[in-house]
Order: structure tokens, then C-alpha cells, then sequence
């Protein structure tokens, strides 16, 4: 990677979208400055969300913070959404120019 | 009993969804079309609202809801002493049918026009006011007296659920604007609303068979329960209804008020608020048996009903 | 010949999109739209199929399907052997070529209206019966009777795609509710279908445009391809028009199916079904060409031609 | 003066939106209703423009687009000496309050017939002209006189704008089409316009209240100046209207365009045009101060000015 | 990363929506367990994919699993799709708190 | 990973859907070969994106490329667009098959 790059963590949530504003409060309580979202379906565990209709539909939210936001972020899923929601969560490395911008 | 057309387009879609075509209608055709309606209806109650008192409207309103908060208490004891399932799913189950679908009071209104039988107007007030206590009732129910519900959230969650407030809008908006007011935007909310309910039957058609799965999950007793439920609950409306003097018509609309399950208020507040819940088995019940239950056999029948009791009260 | 106003809506989202303007018709709208038209079709053809008897038209189904056979194997012949195209090019161009289109369908419905040229409402049976047949035979000639075809997911595909489910739908739907009990439902599918078939024609303006870089990839040879066989066709279906004793309105509309290409049913199931098939190809000479061509030229042509060869017979 | 039912829709979108409601009317259905609006818009224009003599507009045209020159001159002074905004803000501003607000337009003249005042129906094609020169304006009084301009992408971009392309492209159809030709069309285009514009007003009320953050931004200078501006340019447009001999109608509708702010054609070009201009003051003012402030009160008061002013001369 | 993090495969198709359902199929024989789908559009060797219509719009789907899945998708779409479909594929390592359910 | 993949840099950018020309146009003048585009909204510095309306709504473009060339766009979105735009940019390793390809 291009020396100029700075390391961050991008997480990312796939979940069901009737959930999109407590976990959006949540992420904001442990301090992730900014996110972004797309409309998404799949299948999984719960079984096929096809996004028919909003009971249906899943949301993919993308966060890029630091590492020890990201671990934050990923307990706070673990012990508050894993169990009850249909949810899957995970985080990569990636490099940006702007560190202090996330 | 001549049968209601906008019924076939919802056949349409099942069928559909259950040959797996790849007809798909837009979601957000599907949120489209639900606002048009909710609009619709509720400035339709509001133009009919602007013609009675309020006042007179009171003491009907406070016995209907007091009557209807017997249904979430008689599905939450049905399914979980009977029933044996977790708290949390009775309680979620019961607001589900509590609260009231606004598409199939739609379909059983627009099933009284074509058999010319009157109702009253005003009936969307009813519509309107049944949609939220049961929520919170369910929410007491899953908690049993604890207090650890945040109510603030739960509450802007409900009121500011997008059926309320456009209900309640679309009242506001009939009652202050008049027939007259409304009279240019007739060409809209009034003349297409009957092709649009048609429309929006098809894509509930999609998804309830895309919900069939979730049948299997739910097992035979959800699915009796998903019968019998609408039965006992329609018996209590046309009782209210009487009691009321209410006509045939309004009988049969909250009849069918009361029979209903909710699946837009409901699911996205009972997500939030009784996360233990599987969304599957309410879903499952509300959607892939209630509601096609009410518009191919409830509606006729409660219809039937409310005829046999003016008789023998008269 | 009075020129027909939706054309215009045609013409100016094709301008939008060569002069690369931003307007952007949102696929949504696209889906929404079609599933609109093709539903209405559907239901004006089953009010009218309600009206005669339905083994009166199996006789001119039949001569219709047999000769309607002859276009993609005509179609095939000239593009494989004069073409020079890859077997499963000429193959995919075929069934498209066989196959019909909704829309130009309706356009050339909506000329003969304007033109008070009276047409026989069942034709949209025929419209359902010529969607696709063709579709198979293109993936016969692919596999020049290799048996590689995997038939089941191949039909589920055809036979469940949207446009036979909603048109066939559409066709039960008016047909078991008849004129009566669709009237509520008039305001929307017969009164809007026009102002509906104008938008959609807008945005098939921006999708021509996108895909007339195709045309380059696609080459003179299949540009004149794309002009040449619908007159072809249509005057294959102004003879077996005339066989049948058809009206001039009918024999138009029966040309027009014949000359169209398909670009919503064909274009799925051939991705699916003869994936060595460059879709560039086909859509280009299907909707860069052929389309633009009936409804600006072939559709008035093939109203005179039908009107000089009733002419000739009489 | 009886209130105009459609500003309800606005209301009751902000409200949902204040109270953060769940509410969303979904991208999509923005995007469709404002082609529907702007393509309806223009055809009206057209059938209009066909009954009268192109060159007898010339001269009004020319008159009408001089003075609304000033606006975004008087804006630009105001904003950058007085209110000691940076330069690219105070352009970019300035070129939104040349421009116009096609939704203010089109509730002015539902405002209009709904109090049976008449109108000329060729007020659209002034519409159209004010549409973008001021954003070439906006451009130039940026640079400051600089040479940096990249015309040409800017010019293609503000001409192939989608709210020029359909609304030149509607008047284009009406025009060639003519009232009989587009009959068939008005079930669509006129008899829905007005709901429609009521449902646009609804997700208007949505936005608005999403940008109403954005005021803190812009500060209380520039929520006085989105007050003051559009009394200042509908005091001009009154004046040019009285210079022309025009009804109180059309002049009503004059002041209406010079009064409105553009939020369609004006955020997009200034974007790429004024890169370091901030859309959340220009947004903030033309969307969260202007549109509400020419809907709620700009218009009745622009007609009671109208009704004034010709006492005044006559 | 963090130490309580597992490693596993993202793997990311992005394809002619009209290919979705036999793709889908294929990537189930090979044992998939889950998938997300998000609507695209984009531009490659096969020209543009506007989305104006259903022929001409892409799909992005993601695939969380182990890398020898994510190793026999490859080379199912190698085999049977890159020839004939305007199509990619990418995979990149990524972290999540529970291995088991991938 | 898998001996067979080769290493590409996936660059993702997140911006306002009003510069999604300039930026495209910008993108294919250092020599990008092909990206995908999906509708996104979000939050961040630039405040709340919520889609409700084109000047609110955000895409996420993503570009498959060799390093150098995302080291290029880079820079070009540093100096042409960071200051103005709402938008982020950041950069993952990946492995594909087709080296060529990108
Ligand atoms: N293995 C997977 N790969 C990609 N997406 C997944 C996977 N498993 C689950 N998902 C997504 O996460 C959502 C919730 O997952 P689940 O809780 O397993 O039902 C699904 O609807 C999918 O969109
Ligand atoms: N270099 C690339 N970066 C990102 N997406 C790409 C790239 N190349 C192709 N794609 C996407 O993959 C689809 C099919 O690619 P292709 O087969 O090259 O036409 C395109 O429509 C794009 O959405
Ligand atoms: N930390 C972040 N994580 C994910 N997406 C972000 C982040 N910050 C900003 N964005 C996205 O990038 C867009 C522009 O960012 P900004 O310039 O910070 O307003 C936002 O609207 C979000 O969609
Ligand atoms: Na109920
Ligand atoms: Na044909
Ligand atoms: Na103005």
C-alpha cells in the first residue's frame, strides 16, 4: 500500500432495516462520526429477506473509524443485537489520506 | 354474495409468488402505494368527520376501545397458557392483532359499496384510534409489569409511525379542507383509489407468499389460532356494533376493524420494542393466515353475521 | 395520416438521452410502468374475451401460432447463413424477432383508436399466445438439436416471467370479473392507460438512446436486418390477417405483433438460456432499430398496406 | 382569502418531518412526480402557446428577462457588501434567486384558479426563460470576471437539465399536439395534476424540515434576506407585469417567479459550477426560508399587491 | 486487528441482475450459507450498465465464508460465467466474532 | 489467500451523487477501466445525507484497479475535490483472477 495511506477499520453491518435507528443511536453513544448506508436483501440465518416490503428489507452500513471504535462498536452488536436480530458484522483494513478525519 | 374483484389481484400475486415468476413489484412502489392509501383514507374519514360532531363521537369511541383492548388480553392468555409459547411472542402476537389492518378495512369497505350497503364515514376515527394501545398493551404484556420498557422511544416510535401520521394527516386534511377543498385533488385520492387498493393487493399477494415459509415455522397452532382469532374477535365488534346501534355497514367495518392483524404498525414497533420476539411467527400468522383469511372468507361472513344479529334484535 | 401525439414523448426522451441529459427515468418507474401497462392489456383483452366464445378463436389461434413459426426460422435463416452471425447469435435474434412486443402492441392500438379504425379486443390473446413460442424455438436452433437444453428451468423462466404472468393474470382477472366488475377499477386501467403508455414511452426514448452505441457493435448488416424483417413479418401477418377474415383494425394489429421484436421476455430468458449469445446484438437490433422503426414507420405502413390489400380483395 | 388546500400536504410533511416521524417518501417517487409535474407543466404551456402568435411574446419576453436580470444582481450586492459572504457564496445565491421554483409556480396558479382569477396559460414559456440565465450569472459574478469558466460542460449541463429538457419538451408536445391532440393524455396530465402536486408538496414538507439544520448554518442575516429577496423581486415583477398590461393573474404569477428561489435546476449546476460555494446557505435559505415564506404567505400577499397596484394605475 | 476477531473470506460478485437466480444457485450447491444483495450499476468491458432497464442493471452480492468456498465459487464463475456474462469477482479478508456462523 | 489471485487495490469513494460526471470523467482520464455504482446515503462532516431528494443523496463508486492507478485517483480527489465535496476515499488489497482485467 502507497506509503502515504493511513490505517483505519472499516466495519460493516448487514442487518434488518426495521433496526436502522437504535443502532445508528448506538454507534453515534460509542463515537463514530459518520456512516453510510445502501438498501440491501439477502439470505441468511433468518431466512430470505427479499426487501417486498420493510419487514423484508435489510440495510448494509459502513463505518471507517479507528480500530479500538470498531472493537467498541462490535461488543456493543454482540451483547445487544446478535442474539435477537437477524445481523451479520465485519471489519477490514483499509487506507485513507485524511486520518483525523475518522 | 357477489364477489369482490380487487380480491383477484391479490389471488394474482399469490399465485405468482407461489410459482416463483419473477414478478417482483418495487419496494418502493410498495411504500408509494401504502401512503397513497393511508392519505386517501384518512382524508376520506376527515370530508365525513367535517359532517358529524365530535362530541357525539366520544362515547362510542371510549366503548369501542374498551372492547378491542379485550382481544390483545384474549391472544396473549389463548397463546401463551394454550399455546405454550415464549412471553415474548404472545405478548408481540397480541399487539399484532389488537392493532388493525388498514388495507383489509379498505377491501371490506369497498366490498359494502359494490353490495350498496351503507356505513358511516367516519369509521376511519375508529381505524385510527385502534392502531396504537394495543402496541403498548403488548408491551406491557412482554414485560409482565417489569419496568424496564423505555417508553419514550417506544412511544415516538408508534405516534410518529408513518399509518398514524398520515391517518391522522389525512384526517385533519379532510375535516379542514371540506369536500370542497378537496374536490381538485379528487381526481387522485377518491377515483383511483379502488385501482390502487387493486394494485396494492397484488403486491400483498407477493408478499404473503414470499411469508409462506414462515408457516411452517409458526406450526398448526398459529395457524388455527390465525383463523379463529379474527372469528372471536369480528363476534365481539358486531356485539360492540349492536350495542351501539351501529348500521350493517359500520358493523361490518368494525367487525372487521377488530378481526384484523396489523402488519405496518405493528412489526416495526414490536421490532424494536420486544426484541425477543420472532418476527417470523407473528408475521407468519398475521400476514400468511389472517389476512387472506378476512378477505376471501371474514369479510363475506362477518357480513353475514351482522345480518343474522339486526335480525334477531330487531 | 394523422401522426400520433405519444410518439412525441418517444421522440423527446430519445433527444434527452443523445444529448446525454441528466433526466434519468428511475427504474422503478420502469418496472411500475410496465407492470401497469401489461396488467391492463391483460384485463382489457379479458373483457372483451368474456364477450365471445373462446372455441371460436382456437381456429385462428392455431393458423396464427403456425404461421407466426415461420419468423424466427426466417429470421434464423438470413442472420446465420447471409449474416454470417455465430449460430447462437442468429438463435437469440430469432426468438427475439418471434416474440412480440408489448408496447409497440399498444401504440399501434392506440393509432388505430385515434384514427377510429375499429380492432377486435380479443387480440390481445394473440399478443399472449405469440410471447413465447418463440422463445423456444430460439433455443432449439442454438443447440441445433443438441440436447444439451435444460428445458425445466428454461420454461419456469418463460412461463413464470413477468410479462406472460401479468398479461395472462390480467386476461383471467377481466375475464371473470367482466366490464362490470372492473368498473370501479376504470378510472385507473383504462382512463390513465394512455397518459401511462406516454411515460413509458419517454423513458423506452432514454433506454433506445443508451443502447445506440450497440448499434456500432451490431454493424449494417443488422441494421438493415432490423428493417427489413419486420416488413417481412408484417406482411406475412397481413396474409394470414386476410385468410382469416380479419378486420382492417385486427389485420393492423396482427402486422404489428408479427413486425415487433420483444425486448422485455426475449432479452431475460435468452441471458439465461443461450448465454454464448451477445446481448448487444440483439437488444441493439431489437430496440435500437426495430422498435424506433414500427413505431415511427412501420405502424402507419402497415395500416395502408392492410387497407390496399383489403382493397385488392374485395 | 380562502386558503389553498394543497399547502396542507406541505404542513403536514413538515410536521412528520419535525417530530422525525418514520416517513420517508421514497427517492424514487420524488424523482417520478416532479417529471410528472414538470412534463405536465410544459404541456399545458404548449396547448396554450399554440393559440397565441410566438412573435406578439417576443417582446415581453425580452422586457421580462431584463428586469429578472436584477434579481440576481440585487442578491449578489446585498449578500456580498452587506451581508459579507464570500464571493462564491454570495454567486452561487444569487443565481438560485435568479433562478425559479417550477412547485411555487405551479401552487401560485393552482392558488389562482382556485379563486377563479385568470391567468394567461403562456406564462409558462416565461418560466422557462427564467430558468437559466441566472445561473450563468450566478457563474460569472463567481469568477469575478476571471476566465477560469469551463463553459462548455457548464452550458450542457444547465441546458440538458432535466427540468429544462421536460418542460421545453412539454411545451414542444403540447404545441405540436395541440388541446385535441393531448385529449386522450388528460385523464393523466391534467386531471391528476393537482393531487400530484399535492403529494409533491408532501415530501416537500419532508425535505424542508430535513434542511431546516441547515438555518442554524446560514444564521439569521440570510433567513431575513430569504424573506426580504423574494418581496423585492415580486415588487419588480408586479411593476414589469403593470409595464406589460398584464392581467393581476399573469401578474401574480410573474411576481411568483421572480419571488421563488430554484431548488432543482439551481443546487445541481451551482454544485459543479461553484465548487466552493457551500450548498447548506444557498439550500438552507431558497429551500428552508423561501418556499415556505412564498407558499404560506408570499402568494396571497402578491395578489393583494397585484389587486392594489391596478387600482392604483387605473 | 483484534485479537478476538476470526478470519474469513469476503467474497464480492458484481454481475448482470439478470444472471441472479441460476448464480445464486450455484454459489448454494457449492455451500454458501448466506449472501447480500445491493442494486448496481457501473461500466467494464461490456459497455455501460446504466440500470435505466432490467437489461442493462448490475448486482453487487457479497459472501461472507471460509476462503475454500470462497476458492470453489471462484472457480465455478470461472468456468461457467466469466466467458459469457459482464461480470467480476474479488475477494479480501475481513474479521468476525463469529467464525461458526460463516 | 488463494496462490491463484492476484493482488488488486479496490478503491471505494463515497461522495455527493451531484459530481458523479466530473468525478466518472475524472476517474477514466487517469486511466480507470471500468467501476460500479451503488445509491447510498449517510452521514459525516458535510452533516446528514439522507437521500430524501437529488441534493441530498450520496453514491459509492468502486473502482478495481492496479495500485498506481488508485495512487492517481487519489491525488486527483485530493486536490480537486476533499476541499469542496462532501466525500470519502479509502483503499483495500483484494484478489482476483483475472489480472489482466483491471
Ligand atoms: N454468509 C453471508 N454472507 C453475506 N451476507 C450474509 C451472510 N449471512 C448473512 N448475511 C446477511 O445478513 C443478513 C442477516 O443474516 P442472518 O442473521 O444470518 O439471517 C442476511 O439477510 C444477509 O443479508
Ligand atoms: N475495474 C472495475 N472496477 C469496478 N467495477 C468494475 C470494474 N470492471 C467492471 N466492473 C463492474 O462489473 C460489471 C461487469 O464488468 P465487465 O464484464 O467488465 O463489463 C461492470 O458493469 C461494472 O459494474
Ligand atoms: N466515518 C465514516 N464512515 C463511513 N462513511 C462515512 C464516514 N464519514 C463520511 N462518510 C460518508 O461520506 C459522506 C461524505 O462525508 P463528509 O464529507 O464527512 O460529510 C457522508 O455522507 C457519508 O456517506
Ligand atoms: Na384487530
Ligand atoms: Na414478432
Ligand atoms: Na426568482
Amino acid at each position: 500500500m502507497n506509503p502515504r495511506l493511513h490505517h483505519k477499520c472499516l466495519l460493516t453491518i448487514i442487518c434488518e432495516g426495521e433496526i436502522e435507528r437504535p443502532l445508528l443511536a448506538a454507534l453515534q453513544r460509542i463515537g463514530v462520526r459518520g456512516h453510510t448506508i445502501t438498501e440491501a436483501r439477502g439470505q441468511g440465518e433468518h431466512g430470505d429477506r427479499d426487501a417486498l416490503w420493510p419487514s423484508s428489507a435489510n440495510i448494509r452500513i459502513e463505518v471507517l473509524c479507528d480500530s479500538n471504535v470498531a472493537d467498541a462498536a462490535l461488543s456493543a452488536l454482540e451483547s445487544e443485537y446478535f442474539a435477537n436480530y437477524g445481523l451479520i458484522a465485519f471489519v477490514s483494513d483499509v487506507g485513507v489520506l485524511r486520518t483525523q478525519k475518522f | 354474495m357477489p364477489f369482490e374483484p380487487v380480491i383477484l389481484f391479490f389471488l394474482l400475486g399469490l399465485f405468482a409468488g407461489i410459482i416463483r415468476s419473477d414478478l417482483k413489484i418495487p419496494a418502493v412502489l410498495y411504500d408509494s402505494l401504502s401512503i397513497f392509501l393511508l392519505l386517501a383514507i384518512g382524508i376520506k374519514g376527515g370530508i365525513e368527520l367535517a359532517r358529524h360532531s365530535l362530541a357525539a363521537l366520544a362515547g362510542p369511541a371510549l366503548a369501542i376501545l374498551a372492547a378491542a383492548a379485550l382481544i390483545p388480553l384474549i391472544a396473549f392468555v389463548v397463546l401463551y397458557r394454550l399455546g405454550r409459547l415464549a412471553r415474548a411472542d404472545a405478548a408481540s402476537l397480541a399487539a399484532h392483532y389488537g392493532s388493525v389492518s388498514v388495507v383489509t378495512f379498505a377491501v371490506a369497505a369497498s366490498f359494502l359499496s359494490r353490495n350498496e350497503i351503507a356505513y358511516d364515514g367516519y369509521m376511519v376515527v375508529f381505524l385510527v384510534l385502534l392502531e396504537f394501545p394495543a402496541l403498548l398493551l403488548g408491551v406491557v404484556l412482554a414485560r409482565g409489569g417489569g419496568s424496564q420498557t423505555r417508553w419514550g422511544p417506544m412511544l415516538r416510535e408508534v405516534l410518529g409511525g408513518k399509518s398514524i401520521v398520515l391517518l391522522i394527516g389525512g384526517l385533519l386534511i379532510g375535516w379542514l379542507a371540506g369536500a370542497d377543498g378537496i374536490k381538485p385533488l379528487d381526481r387522485l385520492f377518491l377515483d383511483l383509489f379502488k385501482g390502487v387498493l387493486a394494485f396494492f393487493l397484488l403486491e400483498m399477494g407477493l408478499v404473503v407468499a414470499s411469508r409462506l415459509g414462515d408457516l411452517r415455522k409458526a406450526g398448526a397452532f398459529l395457524i388455527g389460532f390465525g383463523m379463529a382469532m379474527p372469528l372471536a374477535a369480528a363476534t365481539i365488534g358486531l356485539l360492540v356494533g349492536q350495542f351501539l346501534d351501529f348500521s350493517v355497514g359500520s358493523s361490518v367495518l368494525l367487525a372487521t376493524l377488530f378481526a384484523s392483524a396489523s402488519y405496518i404498525a405493528a412489526p416495526a414497533a414490536m421490532r424494536i420494542a420486544i426484541p425477543e420476539a420472532n418476527p417470523a411467527l407473528s408475521i407468519g400468522a398475521a400476514l400468511g393466515v389472517t389476512f387472506p383469511f378476512n378477505l376471501l372468507l371474514g369479510i363475506p361472513l362477518y357480513h353475514d353475521m351482522a345480518e343474522r344479529l339486526n335480525g334477531v334484535f330487531q
